[in-house]
């Protein structure tokens, strides 16, 4: 009965080494990728995650809460000052696909001369002196778009009110999340307004 | 009337330099898997040079078919999807929607000219190459088909401008990467629907044929075949 | 030998009742081996799944090849336990539970590798038919989907059609075990009595059972046929799949049965209960399978060599000559060459030699099942674009664990339920059983002689 | 529940304390016959009622089956998919979810009359119980007795061939 022993030591041996095998060659291998660069995809185009938590958050649709901006720009006063939304900061969204968000140097065309003394409009003007661009942060927070391609111009064009996607942001102090843009929301009014919804409209 | 996108590949221009391939590639951000995944058969090109030889060394001679998605109108890929990754568009385009993909690999083993390709890893740059990647194409994951889309975000920018400009789309509007590349013009792209464009002339040519027509899948792509093989053989 | 009730009680009811350490070690090994497949899928779904052999143009090898397989082999248990029971065969008694638990363990490794092979198996649950918020439904004109549907309403309706007869059964078990035993199986046996009315019932329902459950596992196998037959690959694009996959189907399934119920006899000491006349009987249910496998296989090549199309007559070549021959021809062997003569010459169709022709037929269908998908792939329209195939270490670690998943849990099974039925076994013993095709009441009016049990 | 009743090692001897019982006057509704096999062979083992499980089975398929083809129909209407000029809706194909929804709805609607006719469900201890049932001995007796029966009923049990006669008090379960 001794070689039978012998027999299931081995193999219980054998099978301990290969699951040791199996995991260390796993961990050895994302590493290695991940370490010299190989594995670097460009994080704005694709919707690879930095880590399995945060491909798991994405998955369920958690977000994180926006941080705290660098400003507290407030789109409240600009919208009672009558600025519109596309014809002087966001000019983008009325031309292309992208609606963009004003440099330091837009901001700065007026506050050069009107409430100079507002502290955040002193935050703009060292970030100009140091020739650096406001770190604002993602409102939706987004991970890089999955494969979906959305225009601004045609929605311009077509009538859609900035607020349908956006919220009141003419009456916030500082935008935050209004509107939860997920696919749905998309093709309802998609098929409220007679738009295509196929697939490719958006997904190519 | 709807639109139906289509190709005709004049098969005595193609001189096999494959300009669409790279045309294609550097269009769509087609990933390069690398050498050892290549070796594998792992590579992607959505167009590609077939390439045959016929007869013995001194009288051999050589016949390309660039060979890309047909766009089926009875597309085997299609029906097989269990997600409608893969489906039909209104003009006639067999979309490969990324993601909506789980990556069964279905559509691939249906597909008769096998110009399906699937990312067995997640596609890779490596900087500074990610700034070549074309911003109007998604870049495709690990697990997901990917395939020639007759450069959908060409067709959609085209139709936004003409749109804009309150005006039809014309013939010669969309140009696909590979057909604009192409030095021999031997690749034209434009709507079968609309009689009088230059696609659906060619199309309606006696010297048209379908690649697999006996398949049944009822491909939009036109090839003309090769004028100077009628002759003596003095091609090359 | 006349036995006691008492005695199957005890012979039956041991395996149940007592545990040694050298069930706790098998488990262990097993389990490890096991555990390794999941180690290999997190390492594929880590890495993407190219860490597997797949390529272009061969997208499918060893996972579905496994799903194929695995599938086959869930059609030992309910459809043959089906059979048997609507045929009344006395001799199906300790039969039918081991192998309608390998119907269930095999649909549920089976059932695994459609998920395992995704690309992105995390978002497998698209598959699903279910309300979302993006208002889009899954293709179900996708052979998948069929799938879905069909594996899925055989696994519960085996499941149900194995738990059904087992409630007695572990009534029996809640009445003689003690502590936690006594708990549990008081609680699986749903309040089971043995009242007349009970056992009308209940049998009435296996009858009806029965009837549903064969069309439900020929479907089953034949949509896993559509999954090939239906798109238009040289060899694969043909009528005959779905007729040929239910036979090999089967084929395979009682060649698996006769494995677990020759494991069974020795691990357990169930040598009284399952007898050489089960080996036997289900020995001559195999020469036919195996006959009517030989007869697909030649009516299929026969058509496709006669029709002589270049596409398929390039697979053709290359599984009967080219590279895949030496694969082919082994499968012949185990399939045919080697059951055959075994099992047809009455003074070899021993219970070894059953077994032996059982291991082949395993071997030989999984080889089918291989040959039937990847030459196929690998030579498709264009011959420019043909390929070839070769696995990595995960799909064969992967295959390796699913075979030692199918043990891990079948030994769970015998240990937790007793593996032949015990009322069954005990019916069987009553005179006028064999006659008694359903319980009407001109049967029930016969009294029996005296001191007949 | 309150029951008296004896156990019996022969079916023959089973069979003989029923007919005591009833000759006793013993209706047909507090006949209590308990055993861990079937004797559907011997009239006191067979239940002579025909189950309504079959037609039950039948309705469950086809509701099932429509269940099934409303799924692939409505829902194919409710995304119209462009598929190159094929319909939408194919029947072959309906046919085939349509086909296996109606199996499950017939096969869990034969298990839920089993269930439910049976008085089967998880939490549910039986009524009576007893160790000689696993040893293959076959229970005869009376549920819920008329008190001025069960010196009769006493009396036919042991008559038939029962070692000892026991009771079971109305609280016992």
């Amino acid at each position: 009965m001794r070689w039978r022993r012998l027999v299931l030591r081995l193999f219980l041996a054998v099978a301990t080494a290969l699951l040791t095998l199996g995991l260390l060659l796993g961990w050895w291998d994302s590493a290695a990728m991940d370490t010299d660069g190989t594995r670097q995809a460009s994080p704005v185009f694709t919707p690879e995650r930095p880590s399995l938590g945060a491909a798991v958050r994405d998955f369920f649709g958690i977000q994180p809460e926006p941080e705290r901006q660098p400003i507290a720009f407030t789109h409240k006063v600009h919208a009672e000052n009558r600025i519109d939304c596309t014809s002087y900061c966001h000019t983008g969204a009325a031309v292309g696909p992208v609606a963009g968000i004003p440099g330091v140097k837009q901001c700065l065309i007026c506050h050069r001369t009107i409430a100079t003394d507002h502290p955040d409009v002193e935050k703009i003007a060292t970030y100009e002196e140091r020739d650096e661009d406001i770190p604002w942060q993602r409102v939706y927070g987004y991970p890089a778009p999955a494969h979906v391609k959305f225009q601004h111009a045609p929605h311009i064009r077509a009538g859609v009110n900035c607020s349908t996607c956006h919220g009141e942001v003419e009456q916030m102090t500082v935008a935050v999340r209004a509107v939860e843009l997920n696919m749905g929301f998309c093709v309802d009014c998609h098929r409220q307004h007679k738009a295509s919804v196929e697939c490719i409209a958006c997904h190519y | 009337m709807s639109r139906r996108w289509g190709m005709v590949v004049d098969l005595d221009r193609c001189t096999g330099c494959e300009a669409c391939v790279v045309a294609c590639r550097a269009e769509n951000n087609v990933p390069t898997v690398g050498e050892t995944e290549a070796a594998r058969g792992r590579a992607i090109h959505w167009i590609r040079i077939e390439r045959y030889w016929e007869g013995e060394f001194p009288n051999a001679r050589i016949r390309f078919v660039p060979v890309l998605c047909q766009h089926c109108e009875a597309a085997p890929c299609e029906p097989v999807c269990p997600t409608y990754a893969s489906y039909h568009t209104a003009d006639g385009l067999n979309a490969q929607v990324y993601n909506r993909c789980i990556g069964t690999r279905y559509c691939a083993n249906a597909c008769p000219y096998t110009v399906r390709f699937f990312n067995f890893f997640h596609p890779v740059w490596e900087k500074p190459l990610h700034l070549q990647l074309n911003p109007e194409v998604s870049v495709r994951e690990v697990g997901v088909m990917e395939k020639c889309t007759f450069c959908v975000q060409r067709i959609k920018a085209a139709e936004l401008q003409a749109k804009a400009e309150a005006r039809e789309l014309r013939d010669g509007d969309v140009q696909p990467a590979c057909a604009q590349a192409c030095p021999a013009d031997a690749l034209l792209f434009g709507d079968l629907n609309d009689p009088d464009s230059r696609v659906a002339q060619l199309a309606r040519s006696p010297r048209g044929s379908k690649l697999l027509e006996e398949v049944g899948t009822q491909p939009k792509i036109t090839y003309l075949a090769r004028l100077s093989w009628s002759g003596d053989g003095e091609d090359r | 030998m006349e036995k006691t009730a008492s005695r199957i009680n005890d012979d039956l009811l041991r395996p149940v009742l007592e545990t040694s350490p050298r069930f706790y070690l098998a488990v262990v090994l097993v389990g490890l081996v096991a555990a390794l497949g999941f180690v290999a899928w997190g390492y594929q779904i880590w890495n993407g799944i190219g860490v597997a052999g797949i390529s272009r143009p061969v997208f499918w090898g060893f996972y579905i090849t496994n799903f194929v397989f695995w599938i086959g082999i869930s059609h030992a248990g309910t459809l043959i336990s089906a059979i048997l029971r609507l045929a009344n065969a006395g001799w199906r008694r300790p039969v039918t539970r081991c192998a309608e638990a390998i119907t269930v363990f095999a649909l549920m490794i089976g059932a695994m590798f459609p998920l395992i092979h995704l690309g992105r198996p995390w978002l497998a649950f698209w598959l699903f038919p279910y309300p979302n918020e993006r208002g889009l439904w899954p293709n179900f004109r996708s052979p998948l989907l069929w799938d879905f549907f069909a594996i899925n309403t055989y696994l519960l309706g085996s499941f149900l059609f194995l738990l059904l007869p087992m409630l007695p059964d572990f009534a029996l078990v809640r009445d003689r075990a003690r502590g936690w035993r006594q708990r549990v199986y008081g609680w699986l046996a749903l309040g089971w009595e043995g009242t007349p009315r009970q056992w009308h019932r209940l049998e009435t329902a296996m009858h009806i059972m029965a009837v549903l459950i064969i069309p439900v596992a020929v479907s089953v196998h034949s949509i896993v046929s559509f999954d090939f037959a239906m798109s238009p690959v040289p060899m694969w694009h043909s009528t005959i799949f779905a007729p040929y996959f239910v036979a090999g189907a089967i084929f395979s399934g009682l060649a698996a049965l006769i494995l677990a119920m020759a494991l069974l006899r020795k691990l357990l000491h169930l040598e009284e209960y399952l007898r050489t006349e089960h080996f036997s009987n289900l020995g001559k249910l195999l020469l036919v399978m195996s006959l009517l496998w030989f007869y697909f296989i030649f009516a299929e090549r026969l058509t496709v060599w006669y029709g002589n199309d270049p596409a398929e007559m390039a697979v053709f070549r290359a599984t009967q000559s080219g590279p895949y021959a030496p694969l082919f021809w082994v499968m012949v062997f185990c399939n045919f060459l080697l059951p055959v003569p075994l099992l047809t010459i009455p003074r070899l169709r021993t219970i070894a030699s059953t077994v032996v022709a059982a291991l082949g037929v395993v071997v030989g269908m999984w080889l089918e099942r291989f040959l039937i998908i990847v030459p196929a792939l690998a030579h498709k329209f264009l011959p420019y674009s043909w390929g070839t195939y070769a696995p990595t270490w995960v799909e064969i670690t992967i295959t390796v664990a699913t075979f030692a998943g199918m043990v891990l849990l079948y030994m769970l099974f015998a240990k937790l339920v007793p593996v032949i039925s015990v009322w069954e076994w005990k019916v069987g013993r009553h005179p006028l059983a064999e006659q008694r095709a359903e319980i009407s009441p001109a049967v029930a009016k016969t009294v029996a002689p005296e001191g007949s049990a | 529940m309150n029951a008296i009743y004896g156990v019996y090692a022969e079916p023959a001897s089973a069979q003989r304390a029923v007919e005591g019982l009833r000759a006793a006057g013993l209706p047909e509704t507090s006949l209590l016959v308990l055993s861990a096999e079937p004797w559907g062979e011997y009239e006191f083992g067979a239940y002579r009622r025909h189950s309504r499980m079959p037609w039950l089975a039948a309705c469950g398929g086809f509701l099932g089956g429509v269940v099934g083809f409303a799924l692939v129909a409505g829902t194919q209407q409710s995304w119209p998919l462009r598929t190159g000029g094929m319909p939408i809706v194919t029947l072959w194909s309906a046919g085939i979810i349509t086909y296996e929804m109606t199996m499950l709805g017939a096969i869990l609607a034969t298990v839920l009359t089993l269930f439910v006719s049976s008085r089967l469900w998880p939490a549910r201890q039986p009524r009576l119980t007893d160790p000689a049932l696993a040893d293959g001995f076959i229970v005869v007796g009376a549920s819920e007795p008329p008190d001025h029966l069960r010196a009769e009923i006493e009396r036919r049990l042991r008559e038939a061939g029962s070692e000892g006669i026991k009771t079971v008090p109305g609280s016992a379960c």
